[in-house]
């Protein structure tokens, strides 16, 4: 391979250097253990774990996920083994692999996050921390933080003041103005952002007549929702100058791409992990043959394309 | 498709694959009840009764996630695997539509099926399924009766229509059936014909079903400590292999205590979790 | 046909009857003379006719439609040939019909509004009228109201005070908080609801790298976002008290049932109509073999079933 | 499926439907092109050369939308239709794996078709075709052709690769090919050939291609006020019937004024429309 092969696939995120833009998304790899029975995991450009918080917790009653046309609705309830159980249990396991680790954090107070960002942020194979303001699945937990421009601003200049690494804010869909909070969390000092966390969405069994998930509603994810996911980066992108990673709906190259062409930086790959294991390390392959097609060197050159050096406006 | 990509330790038995197995014939064999079988080089890896499979249904986005199916049969000569379904919805709408030499994208083996134990002939052994419970059953009887195990097996189903599987089981042992409407053998459920042995008699009871079946099962069982009880859950499922948590279920020791039915399951040991 | 039988679909929306709750949604069905091709429109619980302005409209350049995973883009930028051409030409043509018809009004200032509303709810055969408030094609457009709850509010009330028929007010899922919305719109007066409108989204083509549609986004409709519908139902159902009239995605009687469920009193069908255009009649012979495999007497009876028996909330 | 449904006007000329074909056969006839024959009383209603029909690409929700596809040729005797179409995306994708006997949920016909006018043995007529938008000028060519009208056929296409039809359109008349290439036929484009005869030479032209392949010869028509010119064009659509206004497109009388191309085209008078 030459130079420039190897290079290709490299993306910057800010001071986090990735050997390829591709990384499994919170809540759909776990901690790795699972995946590593499939394919050597360094293969990876990072692995962003499960959502961790301050205490272990078990999460919501089952049924807890359901399926919709081209998606489906989750409402797992941040099920983890706390901040414990994962700085001394998950981190070193994931050690053994050459691939940074993005650490998902969750709470449902500004006190829970600044200590588990705290702690997490010290671990030697953690890169960058994903605020995960926006988990619809949490009674009274997330939701508010990720809605809200000034509290979200709030928490991420409380969780910057702490953190030992880079912080990425993982932004809610479920909102009336992404710009708003995009730019309010860049000014606080968000050294990223992620984008998009699921949907709220619901089903109702017609035999039952309640809802499928025992929480009532849950998060929409999958193919579905990659069209709001592509919106609303190619939006936010145009108005802060922080890298994005892109996610929702991505189940090719080609998806990752076009993510690309909207203003992500990198990607996270979710549901589609459910659906073929190798998701991960095939897309990677693929991008390789899918920038020779399209005549591309570079892959960080792609982002932003598709509004760069055009004429239309979102 | 997946088989394009490097898998390192394909058809190794008992370890999950990603494999396209052709169809070699699909049809009905009860109301709504289909019997596949698949034939490819991935079926070496299906060792376990109990364990089960995850099916991709059609190559579009919608449905979107892979369907579990419990194995039935394998017959590793033919490399062949047999999977009986019931349509319920779209995913299994769809199987049901497959022809002979169609390809089907099949991940597994997954979870852990049930246990044989030191099983030999001196011991007398339940089986007990309920409907689309029946299927992983089969694949168990057949293994403990290789062992020489007296094996006993109750089959409950709805009506006669609803039936299958059932002349297979005789010949495998000792065979009872019960219907909700009487249209084939005992009319009832399971536990009433279980009721006619103390529940001591068994050295292990094996079982698969809905729900309220396996509560009662459960029940019936309870004092009896010498008795190895097994049950096989179902859970609605993201991943399959463990990493979602979509299909988790209590156990008795805390509040925050779980197991996942994908891969500390789908058989359990009676006790080890909250029904 | 018994009594029951024949009214067993039969619905009220607020003061307004319909035979049945199905009709065509706003912008999918024109003003109905295709579809009279194909069957006799009588049929229809009602007709939602394509959103009407003050003057006729082009609307935005090609392409204005692309696919998504089980759904589609549209931005077709509300083209009409205008108010005067509506009230002389298609109200009239539509009167042969024995439908009531919803008049779909939309405009870019209170003043345009009222105008419309105004002078087409005289027409004979126009039973209601449903407020676009959330047409996201149209810049400087439909967006602002949808998305406030007092700007929502104040147009409602301006549109009232002149309206001679019922007033729904159709809201935009693009929202933090639908319920606000949704509760500051029934305090203004309206009738009911029209729920859900299209969500923002975008797709970018690989080739050219840009946007596929010319407008850049569009309204995401279809079974893609039908769990998002279902979910602000549930919702909003439980938070007012005027009837719901629900839409996103329905492709089946079983999917009409679901919307029932969760709190609508008629649904409307859209893109559905794209793929088969004798949908809507399927579904209201679908509907009555359904109900009686569901032992239900009557649809009304099924409104907000998902809540009202239940424990889970939303 | 749509068949169940009462179609009061069942296989009339003319007269769109839903009908369930069944494929007769389904072949590669060049790179990612596909040629495949459709069977069904729903054929009868098919007889403007030009006009397409909107096909359904699966069961599933996904991909959601109908295709446009030109019709090709047309049996009535045989009920048989034919369509060709080149692999793009996840719809023509589905229906390069259909096979003999599968069903395929086809809406149609639909649009404005090739006006044949008073086409007579006088007449000489041009068509014009270029990749993809060469499938509709087959039935049309046979439809002159019928009439005694000498019809001259120029085809375009990228390279002989991707090309198809060339023997069939010969056996009709007169037909020049040209490649970008030059692998087959002229190096060139069309509009190369068509610069050999003086524009009024031709009573008629018909052309269906790629815009910038219309736009030349919008061009080379310009001044030929006599000579009756047909342009079939292609537009993202959705309902293909003229009910959501997905496929218009600008006429010369005003800012507001249109066209839909599923119901007043596909094909338009030269002029009609802005291109
Ligand atoms: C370990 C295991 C083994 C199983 N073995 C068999 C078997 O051998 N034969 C058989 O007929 N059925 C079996 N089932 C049930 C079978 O998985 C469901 O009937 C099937 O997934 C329904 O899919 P569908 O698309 O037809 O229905 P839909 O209702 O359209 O499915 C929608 C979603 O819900 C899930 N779902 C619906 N019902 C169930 C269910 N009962 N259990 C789990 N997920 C469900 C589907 O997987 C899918 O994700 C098994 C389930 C599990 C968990
Ligand atoms: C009136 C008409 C007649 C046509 N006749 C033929 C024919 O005879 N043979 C042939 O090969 N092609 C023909 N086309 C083009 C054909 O419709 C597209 O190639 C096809 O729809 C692509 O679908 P896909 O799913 O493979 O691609 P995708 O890119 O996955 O399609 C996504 C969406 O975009 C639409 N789309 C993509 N490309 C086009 C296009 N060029 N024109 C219109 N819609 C498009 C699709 O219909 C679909 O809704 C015709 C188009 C029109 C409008
Ligand atoms: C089962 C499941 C669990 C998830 N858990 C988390 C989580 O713990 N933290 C988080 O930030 N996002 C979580 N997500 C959201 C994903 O990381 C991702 O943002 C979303 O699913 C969209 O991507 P996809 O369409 O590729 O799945 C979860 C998603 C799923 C499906
Ligand atoms: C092509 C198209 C045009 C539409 N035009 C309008 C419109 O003019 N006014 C309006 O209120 N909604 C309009 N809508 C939204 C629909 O009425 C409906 O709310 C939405 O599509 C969701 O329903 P569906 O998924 O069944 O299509 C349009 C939708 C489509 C697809
Ligand atoms: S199904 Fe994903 S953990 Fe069991
Ligand atoms: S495609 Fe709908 S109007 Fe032409």
């Amino acid at each position: 391979m030459t130079t420039s092969a190897k290079r290709r696939l490299e993306v910057q995120l800010g001071p986090v250097r990735l050997k390829n833009p591709v990384m499994p998304a919170s809540g759909c790899f776990g901690f790795g253990r699972e995946y590593s029975r499939f394919y050597a995991l360094d293969r990876l450009g990072a692995i962003a774990i499960k959502a961790t918080t301050k205490e272990p917790r078990f999460g919501n009653p089952t049924p807890r996920v359901a399926e919709t046309p081209a998606g489906m609705l989750n409402a797992i309830g941040l099920q983890n083994p706390g901040l414990e159980a994962v700085l001394e249990q998950e981190l070193p396991w994931l050690a053994q692999f050459d691939v940074p680790v993005i650490a998902n954090i969750a709470g449902s107070t500004v006190d829970d996050y600044v200590y588990v960002a705290e702690k997490i942020s010290t671990a030697p194979n953690v890169a960058a921390l994903e605020l995960n303001i926006s988990c619809p699945n949490v009674k009274c937990g997330g939701i508010a933080f990720g809605t809200d421009p000034h509290i979200a601003a709030q928490l991420t200049k409380a969780v910057k003041g702490v953190s030992q690494v880079p912080v990425f804010v993982k932004l809610s869909p479920n909102v009336s103005n992404i710009v708003a909070i995009a730019t309010a969390v860049e000014e606080a000092g968000a050294d990223g952002l992620s984008m998009i966390n699921t949907l709220l969405g619901m089903r109702i069994d017609l035999k039952t007549k309640q809802p499928i998930l025992a929480n009532g509603s849950g998060g929409l994810s999958g193919p579905a929702i990659k069209p709001v996911a592509i919106r609303m980066i190619y939006e936010v992108s145009q108005h802060v100058s922080i890298p994005i990673i892109g996610m929702g709906g991505i189940q090719s190259a080609e998806d990752v791409v076009e993510f690309f062409l909207a203003g992500a930086s990198a990607v996270a790959i979710g549901t589609a992990n459910f659906v073929d294991p190798y998701i991960c390390p095939k897309i990677i392959d693929e991008l390789q043959s899918l920038l020779d097609r399209m005549g591309v060197e570079y892959i960080h050159d792609l982002t932003g394309m598709g509004w760069k050096h055009g004429s239309a406006k979102a | 498709m997946s088989e394009t990509f490097t898998q390192p330790m394909m058809n190794r038995p008992g370890v999950p694959q990603v494999s396209l197995l052709t169809v070699t014939s699909n049809s009905p064999v009860a109301r709504q009840v289909y019997r596949m079988t698949l034939k490819g080089d991935g079926v070496q890896a299906m060792v376990e009764p109990g364990q089960f499979v995850h099916i991709k249904c059609g190559s579009s986005a919608s449905p979107l996630l892979r369907r579990p199916l419990s194995i039935c049969d394998v017959d590793r000569k033919k490399r062949e695997l047999t999977i009986i379904y019931r349509v319920e919805g779209e995913g299994t709408r769809y199987l049901s539509t497959l022809q002979s030499e169609d390809m089907v994208d099949v991940l597994g083996p997954l979870g852990n099926g049930f246990p044989l134990g030191n099983r030999d002939k001196a011991d007398r052994v339940l089986i007990v399924g309920g409907g689309v419970g029946v299927p992983p059953l089969y694949y168990l009887s057949k293994c403990l009766s290789k062992r020489g195990a007296r094996v006993t097996h109750i089959l409950g189903f709805n009506s006669q229509e609803d039936s299958f599987l059932t002349d297979d089981f005789h010949q495998l042992g000792e065979t009872y059936v019960t219907t909700m409407d009487g249209s084939l053998g005992h009319k009832g459920i399971v536990t009433d014909i279980m009721a006619h042995w103390p529940p001591e008699s068994w050295q292990a009871v094996y079982a698969c079903g809905p729900l309220p079946m396996l509560k009662a099962i459960e029940q019936h069982m309870a004092g009896a400590y010498q008795t190895e009880v097994y049950l096989s859950l179902e859970r609605r499922m993201g991943c399959g292999i463990g990493a979602c948590l979509a299909c988790v279920c209590h156990t008795p020791d805390s509040a925050i205590s779980y197991k996942k039915v994908c891969t500390d399951g789908p058989v359990f040991k009676l006790g080890e979790v909250i029904l």
